[in-house]
């Protein structure tokens, strides 16, 4: 995969973005602390392009995918979306709520959990034509009609659409959800932790159908999961996210062939073999597993750091671009830059 | 029979016994204890002062502990009370009592003239916040001691240590009912240094009282019992028993106490065949005493259709008061057309007056011959409307609830739509004490007065309890002559016209007199209840196992 | 065939939960004498043969014959058709107060859990302070001051039992909120009004039925006290209540048992199956279940 | 051989619900040897960890009915009454479980929670000795300051540290047997590599056997000695994990290695094995796999396979591949 | 802790003022004047009028709530006009009675309810808990007045074992072990209604609890082990499942110190509820609207209760 340099304006750039959930204590609800669930991250994706964003759990990816969306009010940063500005929280700016429910038909989620993610109540030809007729996108039969189309498209029968939530497995369930979001004909889609909640043999069905589904509307995608293996061949460049920060981000062949940040490095070599042969150096972390309430001061992962020095205690280390698109928030990087840390 | 002779006999009643040191008390009955029990549905207050108690629950502990100066008889015949005689002064505008010289106070200190000067003074007062000022306020000087300009009431004349002389403004025809009986006298040594104004605060003083009656409180334990204890040097003799326990009863369940002893005796106002069978299988004795009140329905003179007095009649024809005293009285009880009941001296008679016997059909003949209404399909119209009316009525009263319900259908029979609404007691009562002309049509109310036969607070102009704001001259003119003296004989016709007048008015619906039932354990002897006294003789009375 | 049209039109949670309330026996009991009961009531005016507010004051303590099955009372009513009558007036108070307290519980409830923040902390406060009062003692100062009409109980048991409805509402939206549907609906672009009534209610629904359900229960009982303490649906207007309370003296209690028996029955009998069927829904709907 | 610690032959177990039964697992053998890991993988559903409860006898005895035997020590495990029971698990035969987060009861602290193991396997009452013995194991499994952790209570740790709490206290009286079910399912992969290092260095310390639940063929990759691929409550296929992994012979077991998501190649379609997995009512005629399976015959639809050795310690339950007609294998 | 229940205890505040207002505003936006009752009747109306100057019956609604707010907090709850006395003292006198009326149904209540919900949930679906079930569906379909009128015929009058009403003997003046006697004899039927009302709700809301906490995975962690089922259900289980139920019980007491308003005037037992019971029907305003706010804060205070002890035994909030 081959770094393009940056031509055309990026689909979505999100600039120093924060999202801090407020912690209350007591029964006064006096706002104690905050838990820094994403705590100034900026990257953009271009048209067609898929980044994956990854991290382990908690570290705020499914947050930041939501606030990105504006489906959770931010607590600073920018996000532009086809060169509208959703929101500048320093600039004090924010789009209307209005013109936001409209921009939503562009932009759509899928969700982690195909349990959670449909309204039991409602029959699935609800569920696929409700943000349709929302939109006015088409009258209420043409909406069916399509929703249909969608079911069979992803694999499902079209007589679906009469059925309940809970009359489906998993799997299937996740099929919905992508139908739902595809249904809008969106410019942009996140996906979260699409396949985390389904069986093995499924993960792979579904992988496929989403591969399918953005070849097939030409989707931008954010794509958010928690293990990198998957990430790997499916996305054009990956986010490494750790406790709310971005420590690294490259194209998928950047930052696997050569993991900057010690955390990526970590990430990397604790994916299980794929076969009994395989022959790894485990890089086993330890000390303390921070949270987001509290993260260390300096660089957050100084705590896990086999390599921490003073300086990464008290110094949020700054973004390198240490080859063109690989860029990474080490002070180690800074140091002995490129090739000689490798 | 009616009853109006005696009693107004100047130097009234006879001496009784002395009381010598009849008994040495119940020292010497190494044996039981007699202790008599009774019910009482709701606690008495603990203002163990007479002057301040409003309610009956604690009258009935009080009239065991104070007395007044005299009392009467069950023919309500004036008998000596503290006082063991009195003259009345040639205007009748004095009286003089003699008091009993041997009564002392249950604290030993003697009885004299100047407990009963300072109790009336007491009342006088401004500051006195009990409910019966108006008891005294015809002695001379009242408004004086009222308004703190005088120390003494100037009719007041402590002549020796145990005669006093109380003159009043006008002859006051209540005096025995209001002065003499209506007063319990209070010791002046206990309450002489207490401020008016913080009577009702001084608890300790309320809840131990000195009295001069044949019993002393022992111990009052509010909303459980109060345990009275005899006095020994009860003027009277000492009584028999040692002990009277009254205690809180649910209604509903005290005659299974009864039942299994764990009572002796309840006042019950009213009871079934059913009921006076299982007593009476039982053993027990059920007396009953027709009081000296009525039931009757209020009328709001300010309504247009109300103040017809073809439409009351019609009214009183209407209502099937024979059956409510049969069904809801079981017959204890009789049909009340005026006033007074049979037995007291003002009744003018059952010829005089007229009986409304219960007559649907000429109800509805005086409603369209006379009263301009039309009665069509069952229905009542005046001007094209159909007739509606509301009766609001208190609950509490088994008989009254019923008689509730019989009145709204007896008046479906004549084509009037009634109403019904059921309030609490004080609710009902704040409702007619706010005299509006519209914030009541009809409502159902018992009243009880003593043994005298003064109305003016129910029928006068303004009286307190004339509820329906009833007024006539002619009433007023005799009320007032009826005061003019002390004399029930004279007096007798005066009220007799009134109630005549009242009868064919009918200010109020009058719809019963009942009876109050008291069920006795046949070991308690002697037991005599009468209208007017529920402790008469009570020194006598004796429990024989 | 059956199978396939099934799979054609899906089965809501809805029908899912009825077909398991149906396998349950008492739930089933309870409905079949709610409803007997209830069309009695209704029907009251067809089924009994006399007025319920008619006296003859000479047929008064009639135990039960074949003119007054049921007997009459101490005004000679027929106590069967008083306890018909009785019905309508007991299952209306039930019905109308809990009514009064879902709608309250349900409009407060969804509000403090959905926009959270103050409003929350301002309805919960107000619900701290309705569940403090201690309920016989201020409905009987209510009834006392203001009067205790049947509509004066229905308001009473309403306003003072709202705040269990509430809660529980508060809750389930709080943890509906977190839901992702939810998020979903809001990431096709629907406003909170819309998600609030097409996402949020509808999923409370069951919840509050259930609960409203086992508050009818209490609404009977409720005004079967008051009544008992005289503060109940007056009369001549007969509840089952008030019917029960007429018959509190223990003379009643052995002599009379046509007064109390049947009456109590009724309101026991109708709890009971309240109960069953409220136990009932809770088991079919429960959410953890589904 | 006297390496075998537990011989588990035609283990049957069926649940009773309302008048129905299911099976949820039907006829599993295996046995397990001292020092070696035996692992289990397949989908959700498909019985493992039924048939872990059902070694530990931790299935309600109303609802169940288990048949076959699981041969410990000569006795059969299924005929032991709940005293003896309790006298094996967490003594000789300990677990773990998949959720670190609620299998350590909250309300007590990781003191007592350990202490109390001790004081029913060993008679240790003694307060003191008791702390020292549960120091010690906090120690090994790689717990950071440890006694402050006996004092806590399982919400202040993390998820990661709840999972060496457990594996902790299943090794505080030095079983025979581990079984893991799922232990690391919940964990991030940093902190899966941390307890799959130490399951395995204690593995060789205290050279216990191990049953190694997971559904993850990776982490299988990385643990097993020796493996179980269950499907639908049976067996389909046993080899060496080596031999697994090579050469797959069952398609369902094909099936699951090619669609790994590991080996995802953008551009390249990933293999997926379609339809689902049967629910245990609606178990399909034959073998369970047949309407998933690509190489399906009519047998298949017909009959149950035997579970057969078709290489050295290599056992699979499909027609066609005992028969030699797909064209890899044997 | 300490810091928690100060808080706790602050945020009371609040509440409290709500509860004061409604109270004081429900009992003064009563139609016809609770002033009237404190005058004389009979008075002629100028006296009348002087008189409710002097109590402040023409202040406006905020300046008589100010106003006895400020005596409130001077410790001076008002003076009761039926009984004549201080309504603190008045109340001092019948809450001992509730109290242990109400705290000994309770604790009998609780630990029978706490042992049969926990039997019918460990013997779930089977016959010994449908009973449970439906007795206990049984006892909260009961009309409580309903139960104790039943009671009362059968064992005091038929069969005639235990007195019908009241708190003790009068007259008979036991004192010592022979009084306690005679108040167990007088307390037993409506502690036995009581109870049988307060255990039937309470076993259902225990079974629950129970069923909930066996259905966790650290019950079955702990049968892993090797406890024996008795340790695991009477310590594991229990003591988790304790953590509901005795937040249900501290609410619960709150209830009962009010809630027996019926049971009270049934049994004539001189407590709380009959003490307002009589105070609506005799309009004792200041006995009214002292003692229905004091129950509301001792319903308050239980609550608190309920939370404290919450976070007492449960270490999940204890150390938050
Ligand atoms: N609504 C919320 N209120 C408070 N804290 C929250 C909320 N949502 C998320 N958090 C916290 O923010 C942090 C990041 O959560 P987030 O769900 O974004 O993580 P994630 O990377 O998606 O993890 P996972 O892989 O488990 O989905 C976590 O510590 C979480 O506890
Ligand atoms: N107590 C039970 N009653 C009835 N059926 C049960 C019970 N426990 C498990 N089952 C069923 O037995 C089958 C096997 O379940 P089991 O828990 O062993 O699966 P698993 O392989 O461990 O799955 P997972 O990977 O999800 O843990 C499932 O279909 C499950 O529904
Ligand atoms: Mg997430
Ligand atoms: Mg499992």
């Amino acid at each position: 995969m081959e770094y393009k340099q940056a031509e055309e304006k990026p689909l979505l750039e999100v600039a120093g973005l924060k999202k801090y959930f407020p912690i209350y204590k007591g029964i006064l609800a006096k706002k104690t602390g905050d838990i820094k669930a994403v705590d100034d991250i900026s990257f953009h994706i271009r048209k067609g392009e898929i980044l994956g964003l990854v991290g382990e759990s908690g570290c705020g990816k499914s947050t930041a995918g939501r606030t990105i969306l504006n489906l959770l009010e931010p607590t600073g940063g920018k996000v532009t979306f086809e060169g509208e500005v959703l929101y500048d929280v320093e600039k004090k700016q924010k789009i209307t709520a209005n013109r936001m429910r409209q921009m939503r038909k562009d932009m759509q989620i899928v969700f982690q959990d195909p349990y959670a993610s449909l309204d039991p109540r409602m029959n699935i030809g609800t569920i696929l034509t409700e943000g349709v007729l929302k939109h006015k996108l088409y009258q209420k039969k043409e909406a069916l009609d399509k929703a249909k189309e969608l079911l069979e498209i992803c694999g499902l029968s079209a007589s679906a659409v009469h059925k309940y939530p809970h009359e489906f497995s998993g799997g299937q369930r996740q099929r919905i959800g992508i139908a739902r979001a595809l249904a809008l004909n969106p410019k942009l889609i996140v996906g979260d932790e699409l396949i985390a909640a389904l069986d093995v043999s499924i993960q792979s069905q579904i992988l496929t159908l989403f591969q399918e589904m953005i070849e097939k509307f030409s989707l931008t995608t954010l794509f958010i999961s928690h293990d990198l293996s998957v990430v790997r061949y499916f996305c054009d460049r990956i986010c490494v996210m750790y406790l709310g920060s971005v420590v690294e981000i490259g194209t998928s062949e950047q930052l696997f062939s050569q993991p900057l940040h010690p955390y990526t490095q970590a990430l990397l070599s604790a994916i299980p073999k794929t076969s009994p042969k395989d022959n790894k150096d485990r890089i086993i972390l330890t000390g303390e597993v921070p949270t987001a309430a509290n993260p260390p001061k300096g660089c957050k992962f100084h705590t896990r750091c086999q390599y921490a020095t003073k300086r990464c205690k008290q110094e949020v280390p700054q973004a390198i671009e240490a080859e063109p698109g690989h860029v990474v928030n080490c002070h180690l990087v800074e140091k002995r830059t490129g090739a000689d840390y490798l | 029979k009616t009853n109006n002779t005696g009693s107004t006999n100047n130097t009234g009643g006879t001496t009784t016994q002395p009381a010598g040191q009849t008994d040495t008390g119940n020292a010497s009955g190494e044996g039981k204890e007699k202790i008599l029990r009774l019910g009482n549905i709701s606690s008495p207050t603990g203002k163990f002062n007479p002057l301040y108690a409003n309610d009956d629950y604690t009258a009935y502990i009080n009239n065991l502990i104070f007395q007044s100066l005299v009392t009467v008889d069950a023919n309500a015949n004036l008998q000596p009370g503290l006082a063991e005689k009195w003259e009345v002064s040639e205007d009748s505008k004095t009286i003089t009592f003699h008091l009993f010289q041997n009564i002392k106070w249950t604290d030993g200190e003697p009885f004299t003239a100047e407990d009963v000067q300072f109790t009336l003074e007491f009342m006088s007062d401004k500051n006195y916040t009990g409910l019966n000022s108006t008891y005294v306020q015809q002695i001379v000087g009242f408004d004086e001691v009222h308004n703190q300009t005088a120390e003494h009431l100037s009719g007041i004349n402590v002549i020796d240590e145990y005669t006093i002389a109380i003159t009043t403004k006008e002859v006051y025809a209540s005096f025995y009912e209001k002065i003499g009986r209506g007063v319990g006298i209070i010791a002046k040594h206990v309450w002489e240094g207490v401020p008016l104004a913080e009577v009702e605060q001084r608890t300790e003083l309320l809840q131990n009282p000195i009295g001069t009656g044949p019993f002393k409180l022992q111990e009052y334990k509010a909303d459980q019992y109060t345990t009275l204890v005899k006095n020994p040097d009860y003027y009277e003799g000492t009584p028999k028993i040692d002990k009277i326990i009254i205690q809180v009863v649910n209604p509903d369940t005290a005659q299974a106490q009864l039942l299994n002893n764990e009572l002796d005796m309840i006042r019950v106002e009213s009871l079934n065949p059913d009921d006076i069978k299982i007593y009476e299988d039982a053993g027990f004795e059920v007396k009953s005493n027709l009081l000296n009140a009525y039931q009757h329905m209020v009328i709001n003179f300010n309504d247009p259709i109300l103040s017809n007095k073809d439409f009351r009649q019609a009214m009183a024809y209407a209502i099937n008061r024979e059956g409510i005293v049969a069904s809801l009285l079981y017959g204890y009880g009789n049909v009340a057309n005026t006033i007074y009941t049979k037995e007291f001296f003002a009744y003018p008679g059952d010829d005089a007056i007229n009986d409304y016997a219960y007559n649907p059909e000429k109800a509805i003949e005086i409603l369209s011959t006379k009263a301009g209404y039309e009665y069509k399909d069952g229905t009542l119209y005046k001007d094209g409307n159909p007739v509606k009316l509301t009766l609001i009525y208190p609950s509490g009263n088994k008989a009254r609830e019923g008689a509730a319900t019989v009145i709204q259908q007896n008046f479906k029979e004549i084509g009037i739509d009634l109403k019904l609404e059921l309030v609490e007691f004080a609710t009902l009562t704040s409702i007619l004490q706010e005299r509006k002309d519209d914030n009541f049509q009809l409502a159902l109310l018992g009243n009880g007065f003593g043994a005298d036969a003064d109305v003016a607070q129910n029928v006068g102009t303004g009286g307190s309890n004339n509820h329906s704001q009833y007024s006539n001259t002619k009433v007023d003119e005799l009320l007032v002559e009826g005061l003019t003296s002390l004399d029930n004989d004279t007096r007798a016709p005066i009220y007799k016209e009134i109630a005549t007048i009242l009868n064919d008015e009918l200010p109020v619906i009058y719809l019963y007199n009942w009876e109050r039932f008291t069920i006795v354990n046949p070991k308690v002897k002697n037991v005599n209840v009468t209208t007017y006294s529920f402790y008469e003789g009570v020194e006598t009375w004796d429990i024989v196992e | 065939m059956a199978e396939k049209k099934q799979q054609e039109n899906g089965t809501s949670l809805f029908k899912v939960g009825m077909k398991r309330l149906k396998k349950d026996k008492l739930a089933v009991f309870g409905l079949t004498v709610i409803i007997i009961f209830t069309l009695a009531a209704i029907f009251a005016p067809f089924i009994a043969k006399y007025d319920p507010a008619v006296q003859d004051l000479l047929n008064t303590y009639q135990p039960p014959s074949k003119e007054h099955w049921l007997g009459t009372d101490e005004l000679g009513r027929d106590v069967f058709t008083r306890l018909l009558y009785g019905g309508r007036v007991s299952l209306s108070v039930g019905l109308i107060s809990t009514g009064i307290s879902a709608l309250f519980g349900v409009f407060l409830g969804a509000a403090a859990g959905y926009f959270g923040k103050a409003v929350d902390g301002i309805i919960m406060r107000i619900t701290d302070i309705f569940m403090c009062f201690p309920f016989y003692v201020i409905a009987i100062t209510v009834a006392a001051i203001w009067g205790s009409g049947i509509w004066n109980i229905m308001l009473i048991s309403g306003f003072l039992n709202w705040t269990n409805i509430c809660r529980i509402v508060r809750a389930e939206v709080l943890s509906l909120r977190q839901r992702e549907y939810i998020e979903a609906a809001k990431a096709l672009g629907m406003n909170d009004f819309e998600i609030i009534l097409k996402h949020i209610l509808p999923n409370t629904f069951a919840l509050v039925i259930v609960y409203s359900t086992l508050g009818i229960a209490k609404g009977i009982l409720s005004e079967a006290g008051l009544s008992y303490l005289g503060l109940g649906v007056t009369p001549p207007q007969a509840s089952w209540g008030n019917m029960l309370a007429a018959a509190q003296s223990l003379r009643t209690l052995s002599l009379y048992w046509w007064l109390w028996i049947p009456a109590g029955t009724a309101v026991f009998i109708t709890i009971l199956s309240i109960n069953f069927f409220g136990d009932g829904l809770r088991d079919a709907f429960d959410a953890k279940m589904n | 051989m006297s390496d075998t610690i537990l011989k588990v032959e035609n283990l049957v177990t069926k649940f009773k619900s309302s008048g129905k039964t299911v099976t949820a697992i039907n006829g599993v053998d295996f046995s397990i040897e001292r020092g070696k890991v035996l692992g289990i993988v397949g989908e959700s559903g498909c019985g493992k960890s039924v048939t872990s409860l059902s070694i530990m006898g931790l299935l309600d005895r109303k609802r169940t009915e288990i048949s076959g035997n699981i041969n410990y020590q000569g006795d059969n495990l299924l005929q032991y009454n709940d005293k003896q029971m309790q006298k094996i698990r967490g003594n000789r035969i300990s677990m773990i479980f998949q959720e670190p987060m609620t299998a350590l009861n909250p309300i007590f602290t990781i003191g007592f929670q350990l202490k109390e193991v001790l004081a029913l396997h060993k008679g240790i009452k003694n307060k003191k000795e008791a702390k020292q013995i549960s120091l010690e194991m906090l120690q090994q499994v790689g717990i950071p300051r440890p006694e402050k952790v006996l004092e806590e209570y399982p919400h202040q740790l993390s998820g990661g540290m709840r999972q060496r709490v457990m594996i902790a206290m299943s090794l505080l009286c030095n079983p025979e047997l581990l079984i893991a079910d799922e232990p690391t399912t919940a964990l991030d992969v940093t902190i899966q590599a941390q307890v799959l290092e130490l399951i395995t260095g204690l593995k060789n310390q205290f050279n216990m056997g191990v049953l190694f639940i997971t559904h993850d063929l990776g982490v299988i990759a990385e643990m097993a000695d020796e493996v179980l691929v269950m499907y639908a409550g049976k067996v389909v296929e046993q080899a060496p994990v080596q031999e697994l992994f090579d050469n797959p012979l069952h398609p369902y077991t094909r099936g699951l290695l090619s669609s790994r998501a590991v080996l995802f190649h953008k551009g390249e379609k990933l293999h997926c094995i379609p339809g689902k997995v049967p629910g245990l009512t609606d178990m399909p005629i034959g073998c369970a796999f047949h309407p998933r399976c690509n190489s399906v015959c009519d047998e298949c639809r017909a009959k149950v396979p035997e579970l057969k050795e078709v290489s050295h310690r290599h056992f699979v339950r499909c027609f066609p591949v005992q028969k030699g007609d797909l064209g890899y294998g044997i | 802790m300490k810091q928690y229940i100060i808080k706790r205890l602050l945020v009371l505040i609040p509440v409290f003022i709500g509860i004061s207002i409604i109270i004081f505003a429900l009992i003064h936006s009563a139609p016809g004047d609770p002033y009237a009752y404190m005058v004389e009747s009979g008075l002629p109306i100028e006296e009348k009028e002087i008189q409710l100057q002097k109590i402040g019956y023409y202040d406006s609604l905020p300046i008589k709530y100010i106003k006895w707010v400020g005596n409130v907090f001077q410790g001076n709850l008002g003076y009761s006009i039926r009984y004549a006395e201080p309504v603190a003292t008045v109340i001092g006198r019948r809450i001992g009675n509730t109290a242990l009326l109400s705290i000994t149904s309770l604790v009998v209540s609780s630990i029978l309810s706490i042992f049969l919900g926990i039997i019918a949930a460990v013997k779930k679906k089977t016959v010994t808990d449908y009973i449970i079930s439906v007795l206990s569906l049984i006892g909260i379909s009961l009309p409580t007045f309903f139960l104790a009128l039943g009671l009362i015929k059968i064992l005091s009058i038929d069969l005639n074992v235990l007195p019908v009403s009241g708190i003790e003997t009068t007259g008979a003046n036991y004192t010592g072990w022979k009084r306690a006697v005679d108040i167990f004899k007088h307390m037993f039927l409506p502690f036995l209604v009581i109870t049988c009302t307060q255990t039937a709700s309470m076993v259902r809301y225990t079974r629950s609890a129970m069923l909930e906490v066996l259905g966790q995975d650290y019950i079955r962690t702990a049968r892993a082990k090797g406890l024996a089922g008795r340790v695991v259900i009477n310590l594991h289980a229990f003591r988790n499942t304790l953590i509901p139920i005795t937040t249900l019980i501290a609410m619960s007491l709150g209830n009962l110190l009010s809630g027996t308003v019926l049971i009270e005037t049934v049994f004539v037992w001189p407590g709380m509820g009959n003490l307002l019971y009589q105070a609506v029907s005799n309009r004792d305003y200041p006995l009214i609207v002292s003692g229905t706010l004091f129950l509301s804060i001792c319903t308050l205070l239980a609550n608190l209760l309920a939370d404290i002890l919450y976070g007492i035994i449960d270490p999940r909030i204890r150390y938050n």
